[in-house]
């Protein structure tokens, strides 16, 4: 306690002060005797996969734990208050006012019933005695310092007026109100496209370089760490794995698990082995022309997809790339017949029935709880007409067999499993079907980038053993590349440009292509320079 | 602008397909309910001659598609009748003559609907009070005594039929303790004092009745809004915990309350019979089961549909509300 | 009349299955109990009286009023040829003049009767009332517009079968002479020595054809008694009444009229009422009732406290329950069966189902226990308290049925304790000793009323019951046993299917005699020996009881009604 | 009572996907809610003296249908003539004023008729809601224009008046209780529907739905096996609910005199007949009001039970309402989301 006490006194500039600090939950522990410090003006990002205990950390700061339940020990100084000791009124002085933090998910992070413009104001008074008007005035401001628009008029619009990137930034603006010291971002762009995270990003660089905050950024992405911080502290089930400038742990890491981390993360600057089938011109498996789906009637009618026309063939990887709101996902469910274009058609090559399976997104609601994985992956089967128990239990347990698991999971039920594991029982139900072409929605997103690696690998290997084709739809460039043979960019349900992956790569001609991959994070903090100023160019041009 | 006309427009036309359906319903059923409406009307002793003069003078026996096609024209331009000595015009919309007194429906109707409303939206008024009340302090001493003691008494006022509640309460409030007149019912622009005075036990009763559905969606509301994000973002700007609760909880349970209070108080105007009754407030419920019991259709029909015009266009204001309310939802 | 609504639920309501809103005889002794609770007793003009009621005065119209003896609130504005003397009990069962001089002066044979009209008659206006105002009231009723009231002056009128009223027919009815404006004529089909009666019956009340509406006349009808109608809004619902400037008791002997106004507030809970009268705050110490009786409930209450009990007016109106057999139905064909249940009956339970002995007495004559009536106490399968299973036993056994019978019981469903389930369970517990088991079949009112007074539809057995339309035994035999009124396509109340001549004739004759004591006598013998033919179990008379607001005075209760005239309340 | 009953519940439209499953899990989970074990045992309780009224009843050594008439005071309205109502060793709730029929026998035998009504009720409202709901949310636009348009119009009627008019019309020999579970049944299914089709159009759009139809099953076999289950949390929850609601129906019914006839003893009925009572017989109204009460409490606390166990993500706390849905996917356009809220309204309302 005296040792802390005098570092404070001792006017050092540290702004965070993590000291053997456990957070344990009923029987779990989340952190495990984590220490770590943070000067004023630094930066430190907090890197791991889901469970590694990030996140909670992030909370300790703020004491959000007190009154949880949670079991927290160690010590926690922020900004020269002891956040286990501290007083409930203290501890609210401290939050917002000395330390802010910044959420993942920008939109469910933000009340939507209130005007922006008022939660920042409300949150503003809390920790400044001024007037509503005049707090309603500082909101505009930071608003408008966040890089807000008609910060003025936008300041009245709740929250789902604004899009994904608006809120973050509101939320920033939020956090900027009081003028903390520290800046607590857990997972600010995970939510956000690519476009839209490099922008946040790079905000948060400026603001950083304007205002000597101090940051301390969660993220479960190495680039995206990369991009915005000075040291990494890698995570790993509560504990500490490897603490360093960033250069060193990224350059030259020295756990084996930096490195197995670091190895799976996918490359957007990396060109894949061309499979056999890309070479080789194979049949067509799939074509689609002229495709269009329109949702809504009358004036609220939109178009999703709009004369987008594929074909693929046996044996390759069709990558779908682009953000949010891009069509992809729609054009991925017409190819699989789950959803009837308004235009245009998908027929089969060779007019044989294409046996189009899907393996979807979200690896919790692409199976159904309440019935056993193997049911699930027997579906197929008996739809086919399939009686026999045994050969249907047989070939199941093969299925799961082939996707890495264990013919006796046939009577387990979804949640018995983990992410990574639900996805493979995803892709054994797809493969139950015989299909010849999957289409990937989204399949690794939700998984960790170590068992991203796992499931993609999964998916080339079952490719080349079947012939499979494959297309891959998803937001993240990198991924795509990885494993991809072929790739078209959609936006705004169009296709703006389709080609062999390696071309489009690394010689976009559409305008679109080459900012979205330039936004993407690099592992190198000196590339990551590099992109900003390109980003800045792009942006003035 | 024009989202919300399309919404009127398609919301007319809806009401007025559901209206009709209910009116043609109301004739089927009471056409093969037992009761010979003739004799009825004419009184017990009355001989077959003289009964077969009513039914003719009410139309009974013509067959029933026409009864309801001369029901639509009353409606439509509406209809002239005779009081014996002079001839009378009900002007459109018509719902018809009363077999019972001759009255025209719509001005019994216009004479019970004020007792009905200014019971309903009184009652409304205290079910709000006292169920939104409940419900914010249940959700804040969530799993505390106060919270059970609260259920308890929300829930037995669930479990307690209004006859039960109304009668003790006004047999201690009006007769033992005599703090409150017996309730009798006096019109607002008469006297609006007495009109609140006197209504105030059957508000009660009907209050406590409904009160326990909008505590326990308050309180499942604001703690569904107490776990989701944002309460956790303003947590972390040190926002206090009375602000969270009453500004933030509470402001997420407004939609839903909207939508169960408009469903409330939309059936209540017809489907408070029992606290009428006890009360006797000649209100539309009681007039309504009173009409039933004696057959006399063309009240019912009338009745009935003003309450589901009631009922819709409760539907219809609540959904405006809620778009209101929580401006991501259009009105579709 | 009108059904009170299923919602007038609790006490059962002073409605005959005809008479709606007069009620029955008196207790024995003049009872001082009644009197209000101050020192001075003495009643004195002015104030207002608060009427509470559970049924709305929904018909206001004198024409379609089904009365006994002009009924209570109604005889305040309508004065009739004759009317019911307002005595307490016997006395009060007796026919007195009123607009006329006497109460009619008959022919030899009773079938043309004269009345005079008393000098200086004014209605609410200043008008005069005249003879040609009575004859097209009593036209009025006969119009479709405004059935309701009645069926003896369309029975006993000469060429009145047919007669459509004055809006239709512009001739009028030639069986009414008015020689001039004082004098009115009534010429019958045959005789009627009861026709005094009927003329206290609102359909004798005067309606000024000039001021006629049809069925608006009801909003405002022209008042002829001590009070006019001032306001009166939804249906009879809330009703005003003010002083008739010209009514004078100079011409009025009956009506006391002591209030300068009457409240009349309806459509309240039976139970509110009587809280409301117990409790008297305010306006309810000078309130009454004309609807509302005590239940049982409240009885058991208002006994334990002696200030209640002290403003409980006791009275009998001529009234019986009873249950009804169709002889053409088996089991009930055979006069030993229906005689089985007669003696098997326990009256006992039958009472307390009906609110005990305080409210209901058990009945072993058809005929109400009246004097008026002719009353003859007699019991012909005598069943003690509680049924002589034994008898009945050995008489079933007698009709083939030696080990017991099963039969069912048709009963409503209104909760009137009259012929509702509450009555028809204690008949199902108290037949189970004598071996009959009886099964329930609970019709819901209308399609009750429907199928017991519909000879097509009639079942076997079935709980009935019986009000005097005016305190004789003609009303209350003669359209239950008179073979003539048989109705085969209409509502039938001779449910029994009796078509005996000899009672026909002793009917026509008793009609004759225009000495109603002795044609008391008579009704009484009839009684006793139609019930020889066990058609009928009587169970009960009831008795009611009511109470009355703190300040109120001079409660009198005749055996006409049964029930406090409101004409001679002061609440002063 | 009417009011209770017209008090319809907004749909909950929040999909849960719960992440548990299985029978044992949900035991685990209900096991672990004190108030929801008691209020089983409590349910338990009254099922169990429901079905073993005639038993018990044979132990008190009474019937629900014999008259005492030495038990009452005749002249005093038929009130009891013991202490307490006339509690006595025979007797042991004491006795019905005006006739003496035994009140413990009377009680139990209600419990018969009243929770029987109220579970038929119950039983025809979720499988005609379920039906209707479900079937409005896979038809086509035609069927769920129509359905939804017949689902208003039972919404908009009246309930006591079509009750009233539907129960005069029905032959009395018809039995009767069955009567009343059937006409409740019949007429208040309209917010049911529409919870069931706001959480079925939820429901189909789930990926496992989608995976499911990809596996080329039919309409009908997706909605038994991938829809049904899904649709059970809500169900049951809103079930729970409407059990208590319909008791009281039932009791408002015989207030109206259109219930289960005598002398079959129900709670409402009870209630009915006692409520003038309670100043001069007070446990006559206070036996059948607790009897009710307890019911609907453990009712409605067995309900939020279920439904916590169901669902593990509502836990701790009781949902009848409304939920707002979280937004959409990552991919779902702007449009998109505001449609899907719409609908959700829509189903609200």
């Amino acid at each position: 306690m005296s040792l802390v006490n005098s570092s404070v006194d001792g006017s050092t500039d540290v702004l965070v002060e993590v000291t053997d600090l456990t957070v344990g939950f009923g029987s779990l522990r989340a952190v495990d005797g984590l220490s770590f410090s943070l000067e004023k003006g630094a930066a430190l990002g907090l890197v791991g996969e889901s469970g590694s205990g990030k996140s909670t950390v992030a909370s300790a700061l703020l004491g959000l734990h007190r009154g949880t339940g949670a079991d927290v020990g160690g010590s926690v100084r922020v900004a020269g208050i002891d956040v286990q000791e501290a007083s409930d009124a203290d501890l609210r002085l401290l939050r917002g006012g000395k330390a802010a933090m910044v959420f993942q998910d920008p939109l469910s992070s933000l009340d939507p019933y209130y005007a922006i413009g008022d939660q920042i104001a409300e949150v503003y008074r809390v920790h400044t005695r001024v007037s509503r008007r005049a707090a309603r005035a500082r909101a505009v401001e930071v608003l408008d310092r966040v890089g807000i628009p008609d910060a003025l008029r936008r300041s009245r619009s709740r929250p789902h007026e604004f899009s994904g990137g608006m809120r973050q930034r509101a939320l920033i603006a939020m956090a900027l109100a009081c003028e903390p010291d520290l800046l607590i971002a857990d997972e600010p762009t995970t939510a956000l496209d690519v476009t839209v995270q490099a922008q946040i990003l790079d905000l948060l660089h400026t603001l950083r370089e304007e205002t000597g905050l101090g940051l301390l950024l969660v993220t479960h992405d190495v680039g995206v760490a990369a991009e915005s911080v000075d040291e990494i502290l890698v995570m790993r089930h509560g504990r500490a794995v490897e603490h360093g400038p960033v250069d060193t742990v990224l350059g030259a890491p020295t756990e084996p698990y930096t490195r197995d981390l670091l190895g799976a993360v996918p490359r957007v600057d990396v060109p894949r082995a061309p499979s056999e089938a890309s070479l080789t011109n194979a049949e067509v498996v799939l074509e689609a022309t002229g495709l269009r789906r329109e949702f809504g009637r009358g004036k609220r009618a939109f178009a999703a997809v709009d004369d987008v026309s594929l074909t693929i063939h046996r044996g390759e990887t069709l990558g779908i790339v682009g953000e949010s709101g891009s069509g992809k996902t729609t054009l991925g469910r017409m190819l699989v017949g789950l959803l009837k274009p308004t235009a245009g058609e998908i027929k089969p090559g060779g007019g044989v029935r294409p046996d189009v399976q899907m393996v979807f997104q979200d690896p919790v609601s692409s199976l159904n709880p309440r019935r056993s994985v193997g049911e699930s992956i027997a579906d197929p089967l008996r739809a086919r007409g399939e009686r026999d128990e045994g050969r249907i239990r047989g070939r199941v347990s093969e299925l799961l067999e082939r996707v890495g698991l264990e013919g006796a999971h046939y009577d387990r039920y979804p949640h018995e499993f983990s992410g990574g594991q639900r996805q493979r029982v995803g892709i054994a139900r797809a493969l139950a079907a015989d299909p010849r072409v999957i289409v990937c929605d989204e399949p690794v997103s939700a998984l960790d980038v170590t068992t991203q690696a796992q499931v993609v690998a999964l998916l080339g290997e079952l490719q080349r053993e079947l012939g499979l084709a494959l297309v891959f739809v998803a937001h993240d460039l990198a991924v795509v590349r990885q494993v991809s043979d072929r790739v078209a960019v959609m936006r705004r349900g169009r296709i703006v440009e389709q080609g062999p992956a390696d071309e489009v790569y690394d010689s976009p001609q559409d305008p679109y292509t080459k900012q979205l991959l330039a936004a993407v994070p690099a592992l190198d903090p000196q590339v990551a320079a590099q992109r900003r100023a390109v980003r800045r160019e792009l942006a003035t041009a | 602008m024009s989202g919300f006309g399309g919404f009127v427009l398609r919301r007319g036309i809806g009401t007025v397909i559901t209206l009709l359906a209910i009116s043609v319903i109301v004739y089927v059923v009471f056409f093969v309910t037992p009761g010979n409406v003739a004799q009825i009307t004419c009184g017990p002793r009355c001989s077959p001659e003289q009964v077969h003069q009513v039914a003719q003078q009410l139309r009974l026996d013509d067959p029933l598609y026409l009864r309801y096609w001369h029901f639509l024209q009353g409606i439509l331009v509406g209809q002239d009748y005779s009081t014996g000595t002079s001839v009378e015009h009900c002007s459109a919309p018509c719902l018809g003559l009363s077999y019972q007194g001759d009255q025209q429906v719509t001005q019994l109707i216009l004479a019970k609907l004020p007792v009905s409303l200014s019971l309903v939206f009184g009652a409304m008024v205290l079910w709000l009070i006292l169920g939104v009340g409940t419900g914010v302090l249940s959700a804040w001493r969530r799993g505390r005594f106060t919270e059970r003691l609260l259920t308890g008494i929300t829930l037995a006022g669930v479990a307690t039929p209004v006859f039960v509640i109304g009668l003790v309460l006004m047999i201690v409030v009006c007769g033992q303790l005599q703090l409150l007149p017996f309730p009798q019912y006096v019109g607002l622009t008469d006297d609006p004092e007495q009109w609140a005075w006197n209504l105030l036990l059957p508000w009660l009763s009907l209050a406590l009745i409904e009160a326990a559905a909008f505590a326990r969606l308050t309180r499942a509301s604001m703690l569904e809004t107490l776990a989701e994000d944002h309460i956790r973002t303003f947590r972390a700007y040190g926002v206090g915990e009375r602000s969270i609760i009453g500004r933030h909880a509470l402001r997420g349970a407004f939609a839903p309350i909207i939508a169960l209070n408009a469903n409330n108080v939309g059936s209540a105007v017809g489907g408070a019979v029992l606290t009428e009754t006890l009360f006797g407030l000649p209100g539309i419920g009681q007039e309504l089961v009173h009409a039933v019991n004696v057959v006399d259709l063309p009240v019912v029909v009338g009745m009935v549909l003003v309450i589901g015009f009631f009922v819709v266009i409760a539907n219809a204001v609540a959904d405006v509300l809620y778009a209101v309310a929580d401006r991501r939802v259009v009105l579709a | 009349m009108r059904q009170p609504s299923v919602i007038a639920r609790r006490v059962a309501v002073a409605s005959v299955s005809l008479a709606v809103a007069a009620g029955a005889a008196a207790c024995g002794p003049k009872d001082n109990d009644a009197k209000g609770s101050g020192g001075d007793s003495t009643p004195h003009k002015g104030g207002t009286l608060t009427v509470l009621n559970s049924n709305p005065q929904e018909d206001f119209d004198p024409a379609r009023l089904y009365t006994s003896g002009g009924g209570n609130v109604p005889s305040l504005v309508f004065r009739t040829l004759t009317t019911r003397n307002r005595e307490n009990g016997a006395a009060g069962a007796k026919v007195v003049p009123d607009l006329a001089t006497d109460t009619g002066r008959p022919n030899k044979d009773a079938t043309v009767w004269t009345y005079t009209l008393k000098k200086g008659l004014k209605y609410e206006d200043g008008t005069a009332i005249t003879s040609a105002d009575i004859k097209y009231g009593i036209e009025r009723s006969f119009a479709p517009e405004l059935s309701g009231g009645a069926p003896y002056l369309r029975d006993w009128l000469v060429g009145a079968a047919d007669y459509q009223g004055p809006y239709k027919d512009k001739k009028g009815l030639s069986a009414i002479e008015t020689p001039d404006s004082l004098t009115i004529v009534f010429h019958l089909n045959k005789p009627e020595g009861e026709f005094p009666y009927l003329a206290t019956q609102t359909q004798f009340t005067p309606v000024p054809k000039a001021k006629d509406t049809g069925t608006k006349y009801e909003q405002h009808p022209i008042s002829s008694g001590p009070y006019k109608v001032v306001s009166n809004q939804n249906d009879g619902e809330t009703l005003v009444l003010e002083r008739n400037k010209y009514w004078s008791t100079a011409t009025d002997a009956e009506r006391k009229a002591y209030p300068d106004k009457i409240d009349v507030k309806s459509g309240l809970d039976s139970s509110v009422i009587n809280q409301r009268l117990s409790s008297s705050q305010g306006t309810d110490a000078a309130a009454v009732t004309t609807d509302t009786n005590l239940g049982p409930a409240e009885l058991a209450k208002v006994t334990g406290d002696k200030e209640l009990a002290a403003r409980v007016g006791t009275g009998h109106f001529g009234y019986t329950n009873y249950i009804a057999f169709n002889p053409t139905v088996a089991p009930f064909n055979n006069v030993k069966v229906r005689q089985a249940i007669s003696y098997a009956i326990d009256r006992s339970s039958v009472v307390n189902a009906a609110g005990g002995s305080s409210l209901a007495e058990a009945a072993t004559t058809f005929l109400p226990n009246q004097k008026s009536f002719g009353y003859d106490p007699y019991d012909l399968f005598p069943a003690g308290a509680s049924g002589n299973a034994a008898k009945a036993k050995e008489l079933l056994k007698e009709a083939g049925y030696p080990k017991g019978i099963t039969v069912t019981l048709t009963h409503s469903n209104d909760k009137d304790f009259e012929t509702s389930p509450e009555i028809a369970t204690a008949i199902q517990d108290a037949l189970k000793k004598a071996g009959i088991t009886v099964k329930l079949q609970g019709l819901e009112i209308n399609d009750y009323k429907d199928k017991i007074h519909s000879v097509k539809t009639e079942p076997g057995f079935f709980l009935a019951h019986w009000g005097a339309d005016w305190p004789s035994g003609g009303p209350f035999l003669a359209p239950i046993f008179d073979g003539r009124q048989i109705v085969k396509d209409g509502a039938n109340f001779n449910t029994g299917l009796l078509n005996d001549k000899s009672v026909n004739a002793e009917i026509d004759a008793i009609n004759k005699l225009t000495n109603l004591d002795e044609a008391a006598k008579r009704w009484g013998a009839l009684d006793k020996k139609i019930g020889e033919q066990a058609l009928t179990v009587p169970l009960f008379h009831p008795v009611y009881k009511r109470l009355v607001g703190k300040d109120i005075k001079n409660v009198v209760i005749s055996d006409w009604t049964g029930v406090l005239d409101i004409s001679q309340v002061a609440v002063k | 009572m009417s009011e209770a009953l017209v008090a319809s519940q907004p749909a909950g439209t929040d999909v849960s996907v719960p992440a548990g499953s299985g029978a044992r899990q949900f035991w685990r989970r209900l096991r672990a809610q004190r108030a929801a074990l008691v209020a089983a045992v409590v349910v338990a309780l009254l099922v169990l003296v429901a079905l073993a009224a005639p038993l018990l009843t044979a132990i008190e050594g009474q019937d629900p249908f014999t008259y005492h008439p030495s038990l009452i005071d005749s002249a005093r309205g038929g009130v009891p003539t013991g202490s307490l109502g006339g509690i006595t060793a025979d007797h042991w709730l004491g006795v019905e004023p005006q006739t003496g029929r035994d009140l413990f026998a009377r009680l139990a035998y209600g419990a018969r008729v009243s929770l029987g009504v109220a579970l038929g009720a119950t039983v025809v409202q979720v499988t005609i809601g379920v039906v209707i709901g479900v079937a409005a949310a896979l038809g086509s636009r035609w069927v769920d224009q129509l359905l939804s348009r017949i689902t208003d119009i039972i919404v908009a009627m009246p309930l006591m008046i079509m009750s009233l008019a539907l129960l005069a019309i029905v032959p009395s020999s018809f039995p009767r209780p069955l009567l009343v579970a059937l006409v409740i049944g019949l007429i208040a299914w309209g917010n049911i529907a529409k919870i069931v089709r706001a959480q079925t159009l939820t429901l189909k759009e789930l990926d496992y739905v989608s995976a499911a139809r990809l596996s080329g099953w039919g309409t009908w076999r997706i909605a038994r096996r991938e829809l049904l289950p899904g649709l059970a949390a809500p169900v049951i929850t809103y079930a729970a609910l409407l059990v208590p609601i319909n008791i009281t129906t039932e009791a408002a019914l015989s207030f109206l005199g259109v219930g289960v006839k005598p002398p079959t003893p129900s709670w409402g009925q009870m209630l009915t007949a006692a409520d003038v009572w309670y100043q001069a017989a007070p446990q006559y109204l206070l036996l059948p009001a607790g009897a009710l009460f307890v019911t609907v409490l453990s009712l409605t606390v067995l309900g939020d039970g279920i439904r916590t166990a169901l669902d593990p993500r509502a836990a701790s706390r009781l949902r009848i309402g409304t939920g707002r849905k979280r937004e959409a996917k990552a991919d779902a356009s702007a449009k998109g989301t505001t449609t899907k809220s719409a609908n959700s309204k829509e189903a609200s309302s």
